[in-house]
């Protein structure tokens, strides 16, 4: 399908092509840290990076709805679980 | 690019998984087990998208500009949803674990059990 | 438009919604909370009933909101209620009032929530089994889950309930993500979401007569997560780890229908997708029969060696979904139609095990079979019921346990695979065995105490009564609900004409066609045509002889375990110690082994389909 | 197994499946090329049959509404799972929250981060009203919403002490949200039905003018639904770990050593 509409919202496509190759090296990176970080605090925080990448590129992906769930939920809400569950863990092995 | 997003997933769930097998502390397990999950999310959208085309929303583009597709972004959504939901249990059947146990080592804890 | 389907599922959910935000109204008022809980449960049932009757002579389809499909592409989501689909919700409905009636009296101190994750876990079973949309079946499969791993983990205050649930949790989440990928995967080359449209849709894509490498890929993933639910080897690890600690009412959900719901929906996804474009090959039916066979077998020597209750019966179940798969895998009418029945009977008969189990559990406060020996004499209705139910699942004729069993049988005879009745009959054996050997020993106090393996007492040990009150009897609404389903499981097996009706849906299921037909044009098949023509149904001399032989092996190998010592035959059989730490290491409880097994499990079956089929 | 026997048995394992899944995502029409036909139909049919300019809302609380509500009753179920396992128990009592700090490293709340919590309150909860009331015009809807609410009560926690954010959030009231939302959602459905549609079936008027706020009917009223839902069961969620972080245990093993 040949494409020539134009939008506000278009991006140069060999732009985007960049622009999605970055992400995805940098989500594929992002994950690789998470599983390799083991001491559980720092992981939460590359965990809510790792968040964070996602949304933009679930953003580069045209898909604002997910990028919006995606930051609420997997950059924040969880996190937070994740750390309140921590504090709990690490108060009983005081 | 063509079948580039894909190796990415193949990847991210890889290493989720290793994570899994290789992990000795649950909270690290849990939240490999996120990065398994958001394997998916990368695939659908991957799927759904359309070289060029706009995101699905009609409010100041006309209808009939090429869009990505909007039902991968709603099974997303959902899948998103699954993942706290998931979590959240998981998270608490750790913390109880921990109460129970005094420890969160997956193999000790079958120890312990008896 | 007949709009119970939808009904039987949302009428749960409302309720659960009501009960929750009632909460404080209800907390104190035990009998209201559960008298609608049950309520909820029998309303559902009798509602599965009369869409199982109306979808008979056609599949009842459903769109949500209303938008049917337009030229062959579906919009919405659609529910498509066969009479196999419905019978199987009906049947996890019965077992879910029967479960909440049985823990009336059960849980002392019950809160909400209880009632509250039950309703919804109604909810999922329904809607994973009505729902005519691949992604609508994660979504219920999903819901499912949640609550069964809340639930297993009702008793947090004990060890044993959070590992097992953290194991359940853990694999079966793997397995619905696993799930889910395939789902993209198969989206990605059809855009659809519609079983009946993605079926079509990859049958035409299929040129060179076989299927590409997406088809099967996808087909596999999306079955991993319904393998991982019904507890096929590599896969059941897990089972036995839930099943052991999770409230005694929830095991008869597990073990009755969730394992076998994970198995529907293989063949669901099967004969609603795949199967034209995989070309129902000889392949196919290896690859399921060497998985069904590996488990039944596996599961029998598991359960027989077991000595807690609730985890002997728990394996006695993953040797039953080995069969199960068996019976899928022979892709005949007759052989589905037999699965049916067997599922059906085995459920009954396996929860009211289990609701006999609880009632021991109530009165004498553990579930070890060694130390229980000969100390539940004086519960007589107990004992009849459990004996009468260790016989059904023995294949005894008369129970739909025997129907089924003997169907299945006919048709591998009629493929050229008479073998499998032998391995079958093998694992009916072992796991009757095991189950009367409990019925024998531990209500009759027959021959010795079994030996006391020091692991097995520990993980018994852990297992203490979940009642603190009113101990000293057997309350009426323990007491009636096995009873009832060990009846209605005969009732079933006597049934005049079963067996017709029942390859007759089989058929319908079976034919893809029709289905589609029936699904995106409207439309009705009066006559289905499967991939193999029906069989007879009658039961020959040699099926009886067969259904009591099996019944009698069972028998004799529990007299022969219990009187083992005091025959001079038997006396020097002792297990072998490297067979048990064989069985140790495979059913490890950690979870890092677990997953291992998946993945590697998954590679090896992917390998062979990619073998095979391609 | 040993952990280093599993590695490499997982690593071997894991090797085939990777390339057996590579071989299926081979088949796909590669990325960029989405083949339709389900999401294309829907974005020429959509504006026009809902009203909604946003077109995954429409799927979400129309076209596969019913997804939807499986998905909200998975996150009702999961905070009633959550509020069961960590339900009190015999043998625990609450400690006070000074108590239980004086025995952690986390540093107790500074001023600053009180303030700016504090000041953070307001527009999260605006927000949330917002992302939950503007599902049919934008990329936003009632789940987005409903997080960003609960954010905001946990900011009330964060800027104040737990003890004002129980007053904020009683188990009771929380838990009656969480059904009004769950079974509002579900009452819409019915509601269809009463009228001999199907379930589910958008019976308000569209509204006229597409992308305004009071168009596209029950999308926009199943929105709000979800929107309470999720920020009641998230709230749930947070309070109970909450609780359990303030929670003391009398006795058994692996007991506090203090």
């Amino acid at each position: 399908m040949t494409l020539a509409v134009v939008t506000p919202y278009t991006v140069p496509a060999g732009l985007m092509d960049v622009l999605q190759a970055v992400l995805l090296v940098l989500v594929a990176l992002g994950a690789t840290a998470v599983v390799l970080t083991r001491a559980p605090v720092r992981q939460v925080i590359v965990l809510s990076v790792y968040g964070l990448l996602l949304a933009l590129l679930f953003l580069a992906f045209q898909a604002p709805d997910v990028t919006l769930s995606e930051l609420t939920v997997g950059a924040i809400v969880l996190p937070l679980l994740l750390l309140l569950g921590l504090a709990k863990v690490r108060s009983r092995e005081k | 690019m063509h079948i580039f997003p894909f190796i990415v997933v193949v990847w991210i769930l890889a290493v989720g998984l290793y994570g899994v097998v290789t992990s000795r502390h649950l909270m690290h397990l849990i939240m490999c087990l996120i990065v398994v999950q958001s394997s998916t999310y990368v695939l659908l959208l991957a799927v759904g998208y359309r070289t060029g085309a706009v995101a699905p929303y009609f409010f100041d583009v006309p209808v009939h500009t090429p869009a990505v597709d909007p039902v991968v972004q709603a099974l997303t959504l959902t899948d998103v949803v699954v993942e706290a939901a998931v979590t959240a249990l998981l998270l608490a059947f750790a913390i109880q674990a921990h109460k129970r146990f005094g420890t969160l080592d997956p193999q000790q804890l079958v120890q312990l059990k008896g | 438009m007949n709009q119970l389907p939808v009904l039987a599922v949302v009428l749960p959910l409302i309720m659960a919604a009501l009960i929750t935000g009632l909460n404080p109204l209800l907390r104190s008022r035990r009998r209201l909370l559960d008298g609608a809980a049950i309520a909820t449960g029998a309303v559902v049932a009798a509602m599965l009933v009369a869409v199982t009757v109306m979808a008979a002579h056609g599949d009842e389809v459903y769109w949500f909101a209303g938008f049917r499909p337009s030229h062959g592409v579906a919009i919405g989501i659609d529910f498509t209620a066969g009479p196999i689909s419905a019978g199987l919700a009906c049947l996890a409905a019965v077992l879910v009032t029967a479960a909440m009636t049985f823990s009336w009296r059960y849980f002392d101190r019950v809160a909400t929530y209880f009632h509250v994750l039950m309703l919804t876990f109604l909810a999922g079973l329904v809607g994973f089994c009505l729902t005519g949309d691949i992604f609508d079946l994660f979504v219920w499969f999903e819901l499912m889950g949640v609550s069964a791993y809340a639930l297993t983990a009702y008793r947090p205050e004990e060890r044993g309930p959070i590992q097992g649930a953290l194991n359940f949790a853990i694999t079966n989440s793997l397995g619905a993500y696993l799930s889910l990928s395939g789902i993209a995967l198969i989206y990605g080359r059809t855009g659809a979401l519609n079983m009946a449209q993605i079926g079509a849709s990859i049958a035409r894509h299929d040129r060179a007569g076989r299927p590409d490498g997406l088809v099967i890929v996808a087909f596999l993933l999306i079955i991993a997560g319904l393998l991982i639910k019904g507890a096929i080897v590599p896969f059941q690890l897990w089972l036995a780890d839930a099943h052991a600690v999770a409230p005694t009412p929830l095991c008869v959900l597990f073990s009755g229908v969730m394992v076998e719901l994970g198995l529907y929906g293989v063949a669901r996804v099967y004969w609603s997708m795949f199967g034209t474009a995989l070309g129902h090959r000889g392949a196919i039916t290896g690859i399921f029969l060497a998985l069904g066979l590996l488990t039944a077998v596996v599961g029998a020597v598991f359960c027989f060696r077991e000595r807690h209750l609730k985890r002997l019966l728990a394996f006695s179940t993953v040797s039953h979904a080995g069969i199960f798969l068996t019976g899928i895998a022979l892709l005949t009418p007759l052989g589905l139609a037999g699965t049916a029945v067997y599922v059906a009977g085995h459920a009954l008969v396996k929860a009211a095990l289990f609701l006999c189990t609880g009632i021991i559990l109530h009165r004498l406060g553990s579930v070890n079979e060694t130390w229980l020996h000969g100390r539940a004499r004086h519960l007589r209705a107990t004992g009849v019921v459990f004996t009468v139910a260790a016989f059904g699942l023995a294949d005894l004729p008369l129970f739909a346990t025997f129907a089924g069993k003997s169907w299945i049988d006919a048709s591998a005879g009629g493929r050229g695979l008479a073998w499998i009745t032998a391995v079958l009959i093998l694992s009916s054996i072992l796991v009757g065995g095991a189950v009367l050997r409990v019925a024998g020993g531990v209500f009759y106090g027959l021959g010795d105490p079994p030996a006391e393996d020091p692991q097995m007492a520990r993980e018994a040990s852990e297992e203490t009564s979940e009642t603190t009150s009113g101990r000293s009897r057997t309350p009426m609404s323990m007491i009636v609900p096995p009873a009832v389903l060990v009846l209605a499981a005969i009732a079933i097996g006597v049934l005049p004409d079963l067996g017709t009706a029942v390859q007759a849906a089989a058929l319908r299921f079976q034919d893809q066609a029709a289905y589609n037909s029936a699904v995106l044009a409207g439309g009705h098949t009066a006559h289905p045509a499967g991939v193999f023509p029906p069989e007879a149904t009658g039961f020959t001399a040699a099926d009886i002889v067969a259904g009591i032989g099996t019944a009698a092996g069972a028998a004799i190998l529990a007299l022969g375990a219990l009187y083992r010592r005091r025959l001079p035959v038997l006396r020097g059989l002792r297990p072998r110690g490297s067979l048990t730490g064989l069985v140790q290491a495979f059913q490890s409880g950690v979870i890092n082994d677990y997953v291992t097994w998946i993945v590697i499990g998954l590679a090896c079956i992917g390998g062979a389909m990619a073998l095979a089929l391609r | 197994m040993t952990p280093g026997l599993r590695r490499w048995v997982f690593l071997a394992g894991m090797a085939g499946l990777a390339a057996f899944y590579l071989w299926g995502l081979h088949g796909l029409p590669g990325f960029g090329r989405y083949p339709g036909p389900y999401g294309d139909l829907i974005n020429r049919i959509a504006v026009s049959q809902t009203n909604a300019t946003g077109v995954v809302s429409a799927v979400n609380f129309e076209y596969r509404g019913f997804d939807t509500l499986g998905e909200e009753f998975i996150l009702f179920a999961a905070a009633t799972g959550v509020a069961t396992v960590l339900r009190r128990l015999r043998g625990e009592r609450e400690g006070s929250a000074e108590d239980e700090a004086a025995g952690r490293d986390v540093p107790p709340t500074s001023d600053a981060v009180r303030q700016v919590a504090l000041l953070l309150t307001g527009p999260a909860l605006v927000m949330g009203w917002y992302l939950a009331s503007h599902a049919q015009t934008s990329p936003s809807g009632g789940f987005q919403g409903g997080v960003v609410l609960a954010t905001a009560f946990i900011l009330i926690y964060l800027a104040g002490q737990f003890l004002a954010f129980e007053r904020f959030s009683p188990v009771d009231v929380t838990d009656a949200v969480e059904a009004v939302g769950a079974g509002g959602f579900a009452a819409i459905g019915l509601a269809g039905v009463a009228m001999g549609l199907s379930f589910l079936t958008n019976f308000l008027g569209l509204g006229t003018i597409p992308g305004a706020v009071s168009s596209s009917g029950t999308i926009a009223l199943i929105s709000f639904f979800v929107g309470m839902e999720v920020a009641a069961a998230f709230v749930l969620i947070v309070s109970e770990m909450l609780d359990q972080a303030l929670l003391l245990r009398a006795t058994g093993p692996g007991g506090r050593s203090r």
